[in-house]
């Protein structure tokens, strides 16, 4: 009795793992190059970024909340990170752990002024968007940082695995199995996740809604400076507009992937290998769509019918299902 | 009196008036005859898209396409005229059936699938602006008619009032009207207090969510043919910069995101209140850098601001129901 | 003569677990009262959300006026004069009173409209009617609670509707105003020729103003549109729990007197509560009673600390003490709540059986790193379930797909696992079958027994002279009085009654 | 469906490449950092280059958003399709510098197209405009036309594109060197977007307009807007240096109101760019000697042509701009290039 009850054909995480390994052999077999060392390299970099980002969208969205900020806070990490290493030549791992420790105290705000006030945590990163990104091109006056230490710009570039995978995808796939972890099989991820489902319940079982709502935004943080240094060591250097303006370029990724991936935007329910598999999904439909020479001005389009698609079809397939696992 | 003071647009326009009159004293020339100009033509454009993304709040949604929608009307408005050398007012109107078109799916699909608003519209944002770089491969639409040009930039007589905001004003009543005294946008905030009880009354929520939304995209269209108007070229550019300002204004007259509460007032004065803030900051010359920042302040403060009264007035009740 | 004006034959309806109506029949003669019983969960509720056409009946057929019809929306009832006044609350709490009250049917202007004067015009009229003296340009949400009820009632009967429903309509109402309410009734159903369909938990009620009688029982009819000078309070209460009325005569004796777990002294709450006292002590269950609205759910709250007490001691085992969360009540203090709001605060639907079951315990059960593994919560809450003989496929089943009964003995379990002192348990059998409730009954003398003090809110009287050790009444926010509790039914409940009257 | 469409066309396309391609294997890809009416002109260009100098491709790839990370993966994509050379508005002047590194790696020659790179750099080349070179000779322009002395503004671009900075900086420089009859006044930054470039120009126009006697916009959309506000205002006191092509800024000029613009070639850039980079995969290497020009950014840039374009000349200036790309062209090789 009470044996899991082995579904996974009917998960959300099959039918993209499918979609995925459709994609990877229509592409493989229509373009040319898709298959080539480089590319396989590039996108494996790529993902790793988009992973990240997803991750640190979904632990906020988890709480039936959003972080429009993230992308700030990520270019605040990178800068402060690159101001500790250029200017005040602090070690390569101090200077790291400084850097998730900015994300996560910017995260932290978000969380404490959302829980604080209990203004919708749209508006509150809204606004915090637009202070973070001031504060750091004020501070900053918008000039990159480019002299980073060598070994931590050539992580980025570094080749693994027969020359095909980059270390970045590592870090992200290890991040993943942690957050995986964190959120299966410890007390405060349960917790996390009921917080989330239902906060009145998760509150009057003894579960501290608001510290872990706060929680949240912290991880969102974090993972958004993890993601911020992952993409320092592949462009070699923290400059400024590395997530666009105000850092809204990575808000689409950052939606994209647990959207895709099954997490539930109202909260309560999450999938970090969905969200994984989400922006492997995207980052190849992507590379594959400027392989087949669709036009890149139609890229964008093509994205938001998939984005579309997706939900619909997660819809339909949640309607002739049940779901049954929470964590997977 | 006092229930003056209760209405959500009364401290806004004291705000207004003061900020007004304080700019004014320091710096003479804000009340010229131009700046008054510069001020309503800002604001005839900025009130549009306020009130596209406050319709959308008075039902607990939000729409991210606005600015999508009015940048694919912007060009598809100037390519009618200039690559199909189509009149100007079938060009309109094609434009605004567009916008309500792109607003009919954001419904339509919203109130069908069941899924949160904010996906779909992110999806046909990027779908609506894919359709739009990829019809003009970001080239801008230069040969706007002479009329619209004239029509961008006429005044009424000898006033100061450009003749641009005289349609923003007429639709900023008519939204008042809409949603104080129609049925259809009662029900509207009806049912963004509370589906369930609006369902259980027997207003039908796909018909509420559709209607919104088709408004939404309507005055989106009419936002993206004025600033075509006021620019007098169709950029592809158009509406990428209007989501902060479309929420700020709401948020700022007192909208609550769950639903429900809007104020067509309080949202003119909210546009008022950026357009002001955003031009004092160019007139004091206050450091390029600071801008972002004091944007993202403001909007904190409106929103602390209103959940404060809001926690008042509920403590107010507590009282006053225990007694 | 016995024209009915609304009928509904075999009719049957399913939700995924639970079969609601089985085969259900109800007429309703025109111009008549109609009284619907049953107990909750019994499958009231359905049928009236199929007369107003919220839901549709998976078979059978509905006439109105002798033709059969299909009502495929709210809209179409109220087209039909079918009109409800719901146990939830349905006023549109941004909106006025007047405009409340006339939102089906909003009067306009030549132009098309809304035409304010003319609402406060006719809604006043209509608030007369009910001797309610509001202004309709009045802000729902500035309303009390009874105030509301009767505001929903008023519109109702604004809408000319033909057929009444009024779903437990004077729950929160004071005896004054039911009187008001049931003499208003009668005019109407006299005067406009409105027939009424009454829920109502309170059978002396029933008595007084209902002539025909429709009993549900598990869904199906116990009777069907009896006439009520057939009937006798005995043989109603038969119909509606399938035996009689049985008192259970607890055979309980409490231990320890005097051994005090938890007190509140001169209580204040931010809430409103003023001067409020409570011993509770060990082993024993202390029922609170009291309308609804009378702040027995809010003082739990305040006592556990979602809310804040503002003056007053809280001692609990011989100490004053600071509760500021529900965590530092379960953790500090083992206290715990069961909410009278399964779906909203007690359960988390889209969680699964043993997510929801161990969600207390989480803490308690950790290893290093905060490791907690299914097998470690299954170990721990898999007795509870199996305890409580929940049915469920397995443990991996969404709580939404279980039946109510089994969703409550869930959230009956998260508590047990816990493993608390002091179990404040709210309405635990609303909408729950009579074998549950019964069930539920055993187990919550079981564990005061056991030596777990409990508190009581129940709305169910003969529940709480069942199970109560004494009874404390509560009105307007303030303690009104205390019964010792000696199971005699008439006897209790006339004292309650008259401590929540005065 | 559409998709089906464009894909069953690009084959098209591709074949009927095919069929064109020279005796070059060279695929050079000319990418600019997002979509934006001034990189039109390299469309033609290349397609130019490839007739002309007989390369095997010669394309304009757009990036979807002006956004460095898409940049890169379009980059990658086409890297990975075969494309061999690389041309390349940077996204960053910093950030461009890493991937074009690991193109150099893989054996891929890049340049730096319109804009550079800052050093060091994996670039073989920053063939473009000097932007803040051109700010510079703009203001000087403007300085001239106000007749030496007077109040200036300047109208510029976002503020996390270090060019910005470059620009604000070289726009002080030339003031400066006026020796202190000429005066900035104000600094407006961040308007790239029109609405608010719109707003706060105007609003600009009408607190500081009876002040200001001159305005530099070393951005498209400042330029544009602000052409259009004195266009609108009738102001012909006020002297304005623009920057681009864009045709409001030139029917402006046409017009009067606006005294001249510093026109950037971007055909010139597509042209020889993939004139260049077919040599260099062909085994040429720049001269130890070339004559190279000097910049904040890069000591190795080619300027491209930047041209003061006023009323005088602006009807013509397509020309001007091919006379400059061809003079380029005709000393390209024996200045710059071992072959």
């Amino acid at each position: 009795m009470n044996k899991k009850i082995p579904n996974f054909i009917f998960t959300n995480q099959f039918g993209l793992l499918c979609l995925v390994l459709i994609f990877i052999v229509i592409f493989s077999t229509v373009t040319d190059g898709f298959t080539s060392r480089f590319n396989i390299f590039a996108l494996s970099r790529v993902i790793a970024i988009d992973i990240m980002i997803g991750l640190a969208m979904m632990v906020v969205i988890l709480t039936g909340g959003l972080n429009l900020a993230l992308g700030a806070i990520g270019v605040c990490a990178a800068m402060f990170g690159g101001w500790c290493m250029e200017v005040l030549e602090i070690p390569i791992i101090p200077s790291i752990l400084l850097m998730l420790g900015m994300g996560s105290f910017l995260g932290w705000i978000n969380g404490f002024i959302t829980v604080k006030t209990g203004v919708h945590s749209f508006i509150v990163t809204l606004a915090t968007m637009s202070i973070y990104f001031g504060f750091m091109t004020m501070l900053t006056e918008a000039e990159a940082f480019r002299r980073l230490p060598e070994l931590f710009t050539d992580f980025g570039s570094a080749k693994l695995f027969n020359k095909y995978i980059s270390p970045l995808l590592l870090v992200s796939v290890a991040t993943c199995f942690v957050l995986f972890y964190v959120f299966r099989f410890t007390d405060i991820g349960r917790k996390l996740i009921a917080a989330g489902a239902n906060p009145e319940a998760a509150e009057l079982s003894g579960i501290s809604v608001n510290r872990m709502f706060i929680y949240c935004h912290v991880l969102s943080g974090f993972l958004g400076a993890l993601a911020a240094i992952l993409l320092t060591t592949r462009i070699g250097a923290a400059i400024p507009s590395m997530a666009g303006q105000l850092g809204m370029d990575w808000l689409l990724p950052a939606f994209l992937a647990p959207v895709i991936g099954g997490t539930l935007l109202s909260g309560g329910k999450l999938s970090v290998f969905g969200t994984m598999l989400g922006a492997v999904l995207v980052t190849l439909l992507t590379n594959g769509l400027y392989l087949l020479d669709v036009g890149e001005f139609w890229i964008r389009f093509f994205l938001g019918i998939i984005l579309l698609m997706a939900v619909l079809l997660d819809r339909t397939r949640e309607y002739f299902t049940l779901r049954k696992v929470i964590v997977s | 009196m006092a229930t003056l003071f209760k209405k959500d647009w009364f401290g806004l326009l004291i705000v207004v008036v003061v900020s007004g009159l304080a700019i004014a004293a320091v710096k003479p020339a804000f009340l010229s005859s131009f700046n008054l100009y510069v001020l309503m033509v800002s604001t005839s454009y900025m009130l549009i898209i306020a009130l596209a993304q406050m319709i959308i709040i008075a039902i607990g949604q939000m729409n991210l396409s606005v600015g999508a929608i009015g940048g694919l009307v912007a060009i598809s408005f100037s390519g009618l005229m200039e690559v199909h050398q189509i009149s100007v007012p079938v060009a309109v109107l094609i434009s605004l059936v567009i916008g309500m078109t792109c607003g009919f799916l954001n419904g339509y699909i919203t109130a069908k699938s069941g899924i949160s608003a904010f996906i779909i519209t992110l999806a046909t944002l990027y779908i609506f602006k894919g359709i739009n770089l990829g019809i003009t491969e970001a080239e801008p639409f230069y040969n706007i008619p002479e009329t619209v040009k004239n029509f961008g930039n006429a005044k009424l007589g000898n006033t100061p009032i450009p003749f641009l905001i005289v349609i923003p004003i007429i639709i900023t009543f008519l939204m008042w009207v809409f949603m104080n005294r129609t049925e259809t946008g009662r029900h509207m905030l009806a049912y963004g207090n509370s589906v369930q009880s609006a369902e259980l009354i027997g207003i039908s929520s796909s018909k509420v969510v559709i209607t919104a939304h088709v408004i939404s995209g309507f005055l989106a269209a009419t936002a993206g043919i004025l600033v075509v108007c006021r620019l007098q070229l169709g950029t592809p550019n158009i509406g990428d910069s209007w989501l902060l300002p479309s929420f700020a204004a709401p948020v700022i007259g007192g909208a609550i995101l769950a639903g429900g509460k809007v104020d067509v007032i309080a949202t003119a004065l909210g546009v008022l209140i950026v357009v002001i803030i955003s031009q004092a900051l160019v007139i004091f010359k206050i450091d390029p850098f600071f801008v972002q920042i004091f944007l993202g302040v403001m909007i904190l403060l409106a929103v602390l601001v209103n959940r404060y009264r809001e926690y008042k007035q509920e403590a107010l009740r507590k009282i006053f129901n225990s007694e | 003569m016995n024209e009915f004006c609304l009928e509904i034959r075999s009719a049957n309806k399913s939700f995924p677990g639970v079969k609601a109506l089985d085969q259900a029949s109800f007429r309703l003669r025109k111009g008549s009262i109609h009284a619907l019983l049953g107990e909750n969960g019994a499958g009231k509720s359905t049928l009236i959300k199929i007369i107003t056409g919220v839901h549709k009946q998976d078979s059978g057929k509905l006439f109105i006026n002798g033709k059969e019809e299909t009502l495929n929306n709210p809209n179409d009832a109220t087209k039909f004069g079918i009109s409800v006044v719901h146990q939830e609350r349905n006023l549109i709490r941004r909106f006025s009173v007047g405009e409340n009250l006339m939102l089906n049917n909003l009067p306009k202007t030549p132009l098309g409209l809304i035409d304010y004067d003319e609402i406060t015009i006719k809604s006043k009229k209509w608030l007369e009617m009910m001797d309610l003296d509001i202004d309709p340009k009045t802000v729902v949400s500035e309303l009390t609670v009874a105030k509301m009820q009767l505001c929903e009632i008023a519109k109702a009967l604004s809408l000319k509707a033909k057929i009444l429903l009024l779903d437990e309509p004077t729950s929160s109402l004071s005896p004054q105003e039911s009187e008001n309410l049931f003499t208003l009734l009668k005019k109407i159903v006299r005067d406009e020729g409105v027939s009424i369909v009454f829920v109502s938990h309170k059978l002396e009620e029933v008595f007084n103003i209902c002539d025909d009688v429709t009993v549900l029982r598990d869904g199906e009819n116990a009777c069907t549109s009896e006439d009520i000078k057939n009937l006798d309070r005995q043989k109603l209460v038969r119909l509606m729990i399938g035996r009689d009325e049985q008192i259970v005569k607890s055979a309980r004796k409490i231990k320890n007197a005097k051994d005090t777990i938890l007190a509140l002294r001169n209580v204040k709450t931010e809430l409103g509560h003023r001067n409020i006292d409570l011993e509770l002590n060990r082993s024993e269950i202390i029922g609170l009673y009291g309308l609804v609205g009378a702040g027995r759910t809010e003082l739990m709250k305040c006592l556990i600390g979602q809310d804040k007490i503002t003056d007053g001691d809280v001692i609990v085992n011989g100490k004053k003490v600071t509760i500021n969360s529900p965590k530092t009540a379960l953790e500090k203090f083992k206290i715990g709540y069961i909410s009278e709001d399964r779906k909203k605060e007690g359960l988390i639907l889209i969680h699964n059986v043993l997510d929801n079951t161990s969600i207390t315990v989480w803490s308690q059960i950790r290893k290093a790193f905060g490791f907690v593994s299914d097998g470690m919560i299954a170990n721990k809450v898999d007795s509870y379930i199996r305890q409580l003989e929940v049915k469920t496929p397995s443990n991996y089943q969404l709580i939404s797909n279980l039946s109510g009964g089994n969703q409550q003995k869930i959230s009956v379990a998260k508590w047990l696992a816990a493993g608390t002192d002091i179990l404040i348990i709210d309405e635990p059998t609303v909408g729950i079958d009579i074998k549950t409730k019964a069930y539920l009954h055993e187990l919550i003398i079981k564990l005061a027994d056991n030596g777990t003090s409990i508190i009581l809110i129940s709305s169910d009287m003969p529940e709480m002279i069942s199970l109560a050790d004494k009874i404390l009444v509560m009105k307007d926010f303030q303690m009104s009085g205390i019964v010792e509790n000696d199971h005699d039914y008439d006897a209790v409940s006339s004292k309650i009654m008259e401590f929540i009257h005065t | 469906m559409k998709s089906l469409f464009s894909i069953v066309a690009s084959a098209a396309v591709v074949l009927s490449g095919g069929a064109f391609a020279g005796s070059s294997d060279t695929k050079v890809a000319l990418v600019p950092g997002g979509p934006h009416p001034y990189f039109a002109a390299w469309e033609k260009a290349g397609q130019d280059a490839v007739k002309d100098f007989g390369l095997g491709k010669a394309d304009y790839k757009v990036p979807a958003e002006w956004d460095l990370s898409q940049q890169n993966e379009l980059i990658e994509s086409l890297v990975g399709k075969g494309y061999n050379a690389v041309l390349v508005f940077p996204g960053d002047a910093v950030g461009t510098n890493k991937i074009l590194g690991e193109l150099d790696d893989a054996g891929i020659p890049t340049a730096a197209l319109a804009g550079c790179v800052e050093q060091p750099t994996k670039a073989k080349m920053c063939f473009g405009t000097d932007t803040g070179h051109s700010a510079y000779l703009g203001t000087k322009q403007l300085i001239d036309a106000m007749g030496g002395k007077g109040k200036i503004a300047h109208f510029t671009g976002f503020l996390v594109d270090p060019n910005t900075t470059l620009r604000i900086k070289a726009v002080e420089k030339a003031v400066e060197e006026s020796g202190g009859d000429v005066e900035i006044i104000q600094v407006i930054a961040d308007i790239d977007a029109y609405e608010p470039a719109d707003e706060k120009i105007n609003a600009f126009m009408a607190a500081q307009g009876a002040e200001v006697d001159g305005i530099v916009t070393t951005a498209w959309v400042p330029a544009v807007v602000a052409a259009q506000a004195l266009t609108n205002m009738g102001d012909k006191r006020i002297k304005m240096v623009g920057i681009d092509h864009d045709e409001v800024v030139l029917e402006a000029i046409k017009a009067g109101f606006v005294h001249g613009t510093m026109l950037q070639n971007p055909y010139g850039q597509g042209y020889i760019g993939s004139y260049a980079m077919d040599k260099i995969r062909g085994g040429c290497t720049f001269k130890a000697n070339a004559p190279w020009k000097s910049t904040a950014q890069t000591d190795q840039f080619i300027d491209s042509g930047t041209v003061f374009v006023d009323v005088t000349d602006v009807d013509n200036y397509v020309d001007a701009m091919r006379g400059i790309s061809l003079e380029i062209l005709k000393t390209f090789e024996g200045d710059f290039l071992d072959c």
